[in-house]
């Protein structure tokens, strides 16, 4: 793995990796006692991609999302207290609880929102990336999607356009094997890099697993597509552990028990940090242990307070449909 | 008679025209071995084969691009769209190709194929999967619309469509794949624009399309209790549209409410009440009434969702004021 | 006041909005040098730059998601798409993600984008390049709907979506690009959801959307010569629906036509209709009227083009009729 | 130039390309001398393409065309009255004068049709294709389309499911260097043949001024599509020498006089062919003559007859909204 310069660098990285993790564990609790309305999509497995991703971006920084995107609002600095609202339904959720699990944004800290389109993000975050080159902000916008996405046509039109026009945006698909219950090779032909190649855009494949070398690789991208050498594809190879949804349960008809525990026992993101970060001696297990059981009561305290907390009133039923606009 | 989900009856219907005509195929994001997400197709790749029951990527302009040509040179392609929602992927597709090939061609082309996807809300599902579009396909000349409201006419009019030498889009219920209704053995077909008087009645007309037909079957229910007899009418396909039995209905019963999941403003509503407001103006006694989704994007919180969507309660509400002659708008 | 091109107004209402907003920026296909193929914007790259006036591979999709991206960051972008035909291209990104960004976010995000587009047939374009589409947008919460139907009218609602702080779609008439009206030098707006009477009458209600203003106002000049005094109205918007406005007119008159360019079917006039009927029923004399474009693709002969549209004697047949107590459809 | 084996196959494709120059150039006069309603959009310059292609196909084979439709129109098959009937709106045109220019079809000798959608008609060809493939009639499909089209997202899905099925399809990329009043490197980043090669698709270049390269590279592609080895991916370099439409005539501004001359002159499909085939000995350029008089003389007689023609009949206004369905 590749070197962070001091200590609580490697700590913030695992602790949001443990903390998207935590997040996951609960919502699919809530869904499992029927307490959840809906259905959701589990990121666990995936947590280095978010976290060395969204570790090498700033606040103002932009990213979009997708309808598998606990982790990404994690990761780029949402709390618990505001997700769980939101996945409940409740007032004091991200978006008062009217957008839920596969809408949830966080403007504040640069989250410009999970989709529920497959792929209907890409020109969003294409889009913030113009914003920032017209207003010189220095910003850049970081699109997430997966694997299944790539055979979503709006993706080569937005290419075209950031390469013609250098936009500082990085696509990052996670290719995590599948897009619903189907393997990726099965639906895309070709090489997913030479695609972006094809239109000049630098294009880098790098293990999803390995937080480092995530946020290694994005922080050099960042800094180039700052400067106006954007933009850039990313491939990571990464793993969902739950099924495509939480329903998902019988899943052996797409794939088998033992590829799931080759991932999850040998290729596990964050174990696999936890044991670097002790073998380099930067920190012991028990310390890591800690920031485990702390992480894991702060979700369990954010999930028992929205489950009480408020549902909207019904009266903003009909607000936010239009965004007011200024006295004349 | 056996009673099937809906979800069977859709699955029978396609199977039977699939035996009936090689030229069919399935084609559609996780159709074959997943069976679709709603386990509607299950089995069917293990009849018909990967052939014909054909797994793409998720490329909604891509395959329905697809299924157009397809259609045009021999073959009946059934696409799967698995939200409704998704429509507006392929809008270019369905609208500018599929639905004006015929036309444009003088009649030389056609374009057989269903479009087979859903509607509906009060599924937790957020504002991008709980749509009801129908009405925005009506409104385009050469698409056909059918709005199934249970097992039993999901089946006899997908087998319609299938067989229907135009583009056909069937909007399928979500909400009902698991319920169940009396559907025969025997091979059935329903014929489009042929409105369904589900009930008879002589005060007040209760007009619902897809889900709304059994919201307004059960304020029927209510109302008899209080002595207003409500006719329900299921119109099965929105084009072509039954206006005739519709308008005997109205002519009878002078009064008329019109129930639909999609948003109320320039949705399938206003065109079914505009129809019977003038053709049978000087029938009414009160202004024909519209009931349609609110004009909001659907929310996801369950606090908020389910009182976007009318209901048997106020269905019922609002035949009584116009029964007992009150004004519903301030007019 | 002068006198000055349709082209020309919105081409004044964009720069105007354009020096007063640095954030502003137009984005769409042969916008910069080419000024668009119907030259509307001719001149505005020379004083704006590349930099703010942008043109695109051909990619409707793709740059409409763009400028959804680029409103949601701080950016006030003007879409331009070539025909209105190509909305079909762009629903996912304009009715699936601007429409909804601000009430899935709880009122957090907003996208104020103006969609600049047109509409219109009998310009010889045939099936794909004559639509007028804008009932399908007016369909979904979230957007608003603009139809000038003047150069004045052009200028004045083009500021007013400018700035307006949600997604705003402007469909231009095609045919009236060249047509001359008075502008004022000085700036003015018009607001959103104020309808324009733009002729007094006391017999009948003319309700003209766009193109069909004009087919109003010459029907009404005709009916006038025979002594049937017509109210003119044009909405401006069609949503927000100045409904205020219309209600009151029709209540006076008792009669109404509802005139637009779009098809017929789940259209525009339907859902006019639809509230007249249903808010200002006890005041009719006779149903309300819908005057829309035939439900057939627009065809490309002469021959056949020009009766799929409403013409000025169409108009004031009906109203002749409806004046006489004729009725129109066998009710 | 490569060679055919008999001087009918040259003298075929020769007349092909005089009959679109002379049915152009008569669209033309009709546009100038305000006897066509609407525009429409030549294709002059480009003639080696369409009957290059063309000639390698089957009367069963499928094509696609576009806004720029005449040539594949007449390449593929079609005569001229009915084709100068279309352009006037008449009854007697493919279309029973309800399509026009942009929307030719003569599904007789398999054109599906022009399209005013730029890059709509991808899927339809591609959908052709796939009839083929599970019917299995053996034919191919050629997808016409402009180098500006490559900017549609619809391309690369479609692209991606010809790959994976092996569809017999073979998208022919006429670029003319500009779309509309653009030049096609300003809206085309990185290499079209690396975007049809990134989805495992061999792609070729060649010159489409050179009707033979073209036919015989399109037969050898045809006959590998044929045997389940497609799809293929053609990029033609050609030019337009009329502007993007008939009314499109002070053009300096995008594109230089010079320019326009050096291909009229010196890249003429149809002089330089001539030439060819002279210098072998194949044929006299008295025979030549001959047969460009004649195709000229034909082509206005079939705009004389048009001209005549009736329109269709006002009742024909709402037939054809939907097909007829067998009696049940
Ligand atoms: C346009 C669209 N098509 C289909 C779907 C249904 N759907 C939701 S997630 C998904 C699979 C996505 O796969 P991938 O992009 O690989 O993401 P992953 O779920 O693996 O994270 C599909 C098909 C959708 N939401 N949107
Ligand atoms: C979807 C769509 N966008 C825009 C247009 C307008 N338009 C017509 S032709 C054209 C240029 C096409 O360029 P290219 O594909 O290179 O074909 P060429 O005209 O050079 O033959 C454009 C932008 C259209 N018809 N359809
Ligand atoms: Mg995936
Ligand atoms: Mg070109």
């Amino acid at each position: 793995m590749a070197k962070k310069t001091n200590t609580e660098d490697y700590l913030r990285m695992y602790r949001q990796m443990v903390r998207i993790r935590a997040f996951e564990d609960n919502a699919n609790q809530l869904y499992l006692s029927a307490k959840m309305p809906g259905l959701t999509h589990m990121y666990s497995g995936q947590e280095a991609v978010a976290v060395g991703i969204c570790d090498a971006l700033e606040a103002t920084d932009k990213i979009t999302s997708t309808h598998r995107g606990h982790g990404h609002c994690v990761a780029k600095g949402a709390e618990f207290k505001q997700m769980f609202c939101e996945l409940l339904g409740k007032e004091e959720g991200y978006c008062r609880g009217k957008g839920g699990s596969m809408h949830i944004a966080d403007q504040e800290n640069g989250n410009l929102g999970a989709n529920a389109i497959v792929g209907g993000s890409m020109g969003i975050a294409t889009g913030a990336a113009l914003s920032a080159k017209l207003a010189k902000t220095g910003d850049v916008a970081v699109c997430f999607f997966g694997d299944g996405a790539t055979a979503q046509g709006l993706w080569y039109e937005v290419m075209n356009m950031a390469a013609l026009w250098h936009l500082p945006v990085i696509y990052a698909c996670e290719n995590n094997g599948y897009s619903e219950y189907t393997r990726t090779d099965e639906i895309a032909a070709g090489s997913l890099t030479a695609r972006a190649e094809a239109f000049g855009i630098e294009a880098h494949k790098v293990d999803g697993q390995d937080v480092l070398a995530v946020n290694e690789l994005t922080e050099r991208l960042i800094a180039r597509a700052r400067k106006g050498e954007g933009p850039f594809f990313l491939e990571l190879a990464t793993y969902r552990y739950h099924g495509h949804h939480v329903g998902d349960i019988n899943r052996e008809y797409y794939r088998s028990k033992d590829e799931e525990s080759e991932w999850k026992e040998n290729r596990d993101p964050i174990l696999n940090f936890g044991v670097w970060l002790t073998g380099e001696g930067i920190v012991s297990e028990e310390e890591l242990a800690e920031i485990r059981a702390g992480i894991r009561a702060d979700a369990e305290a954010a999930v028992a307070y929205a489950l009480e907390a408020a549902y909207p009133d019904v009266s903003e039923v009909d607000m936010h449909v239009y965004a007011p606009n200024d006295a004349a | 008679m056996r009673e099937i989900t809906l979800s069977k009856a859709v699955n029978e219907a396609i199977a039977e025209e699939m035996r009936r005509d090689p030229t069919t195929f399935l084609i559609g994001e996780d159709v074959a071995e997943a069976g679709t997400p709603f386990k509607v197709l299950s089995g069917l790749v293990e009849e018909f084969g990967t052939e014909r029951v054909i797994d793409t990527p998720i490329a909604e302009p891509g395959f329905m691009g697809i299924a157009v040509g397809a259609a045009l040179t021999g073959s009946r392609p059934i696409v799967d769209l698995m939200f409704g929602d998704f429509i507006f992927l392929i809008m270019d597709q369905l609208c500018n190709q599929a639905a004006k090939a015929c036309y444009m061609s003088g009649g030389k082309l056609n374009v057989p194929l269903v479009l087979r996807t859903n509607l509906g809300a009060t599924r937790r599902s957020a504002a991008q999967h709980s749509q009801s579009l129908h009405a925005l396909v009506a409104h385009i000349p050469g698409l056909k619309v059918a709005l199934p409201s249970s097992a039993y006419e999901a089946k006899g009019l997908m087998k319609t469509a299938i067989r229907d030498n135009n583009p056909v889009v069937i909007f399928e219920d979500k909400l009902m794949y698991q319920e169940k209704a009396l559907v025969p053995e025997e091979e059935f077909l329903i014929p489009f624009g042929e409105a369904n008087v589900k009930r008879e009645g002589t005060d007040i007309t209760l007009i619902g399309t897809s889900s709304m037909v059994q919201v307004a079957e059960a304020a029927a229910e209510q109302l008899a209790s209080e002595g207003i007899s409500a006719e329900v009418i299921d119109p099965r396909t929105i084009v072509p549209l039954d206006e005739a039995t519709l308008l005997e209905s109205v002519r009878k019963t002078s009064r008329a409410i019109v129930i639909d999941e999609g948003h109320q403003s320039f949705g399938t509503t206003a065109e079914i009440a505009s129809r019977l407001n003038e053709k049978a103006f000087y029938h009414l006694d009160a202004p024909v009434l519209r009931m349609g989704a609110m004009d909001v994007p659907v929310p996801f919180s369950p606090a908020l969702e389910d009182i976007t969507v009318p209901t048997a309660e106020g269905v019922a509400d609002n035949a009584r004021k116009l029964c007992a002659g009150e004004m519903i708008h301030a007019a």
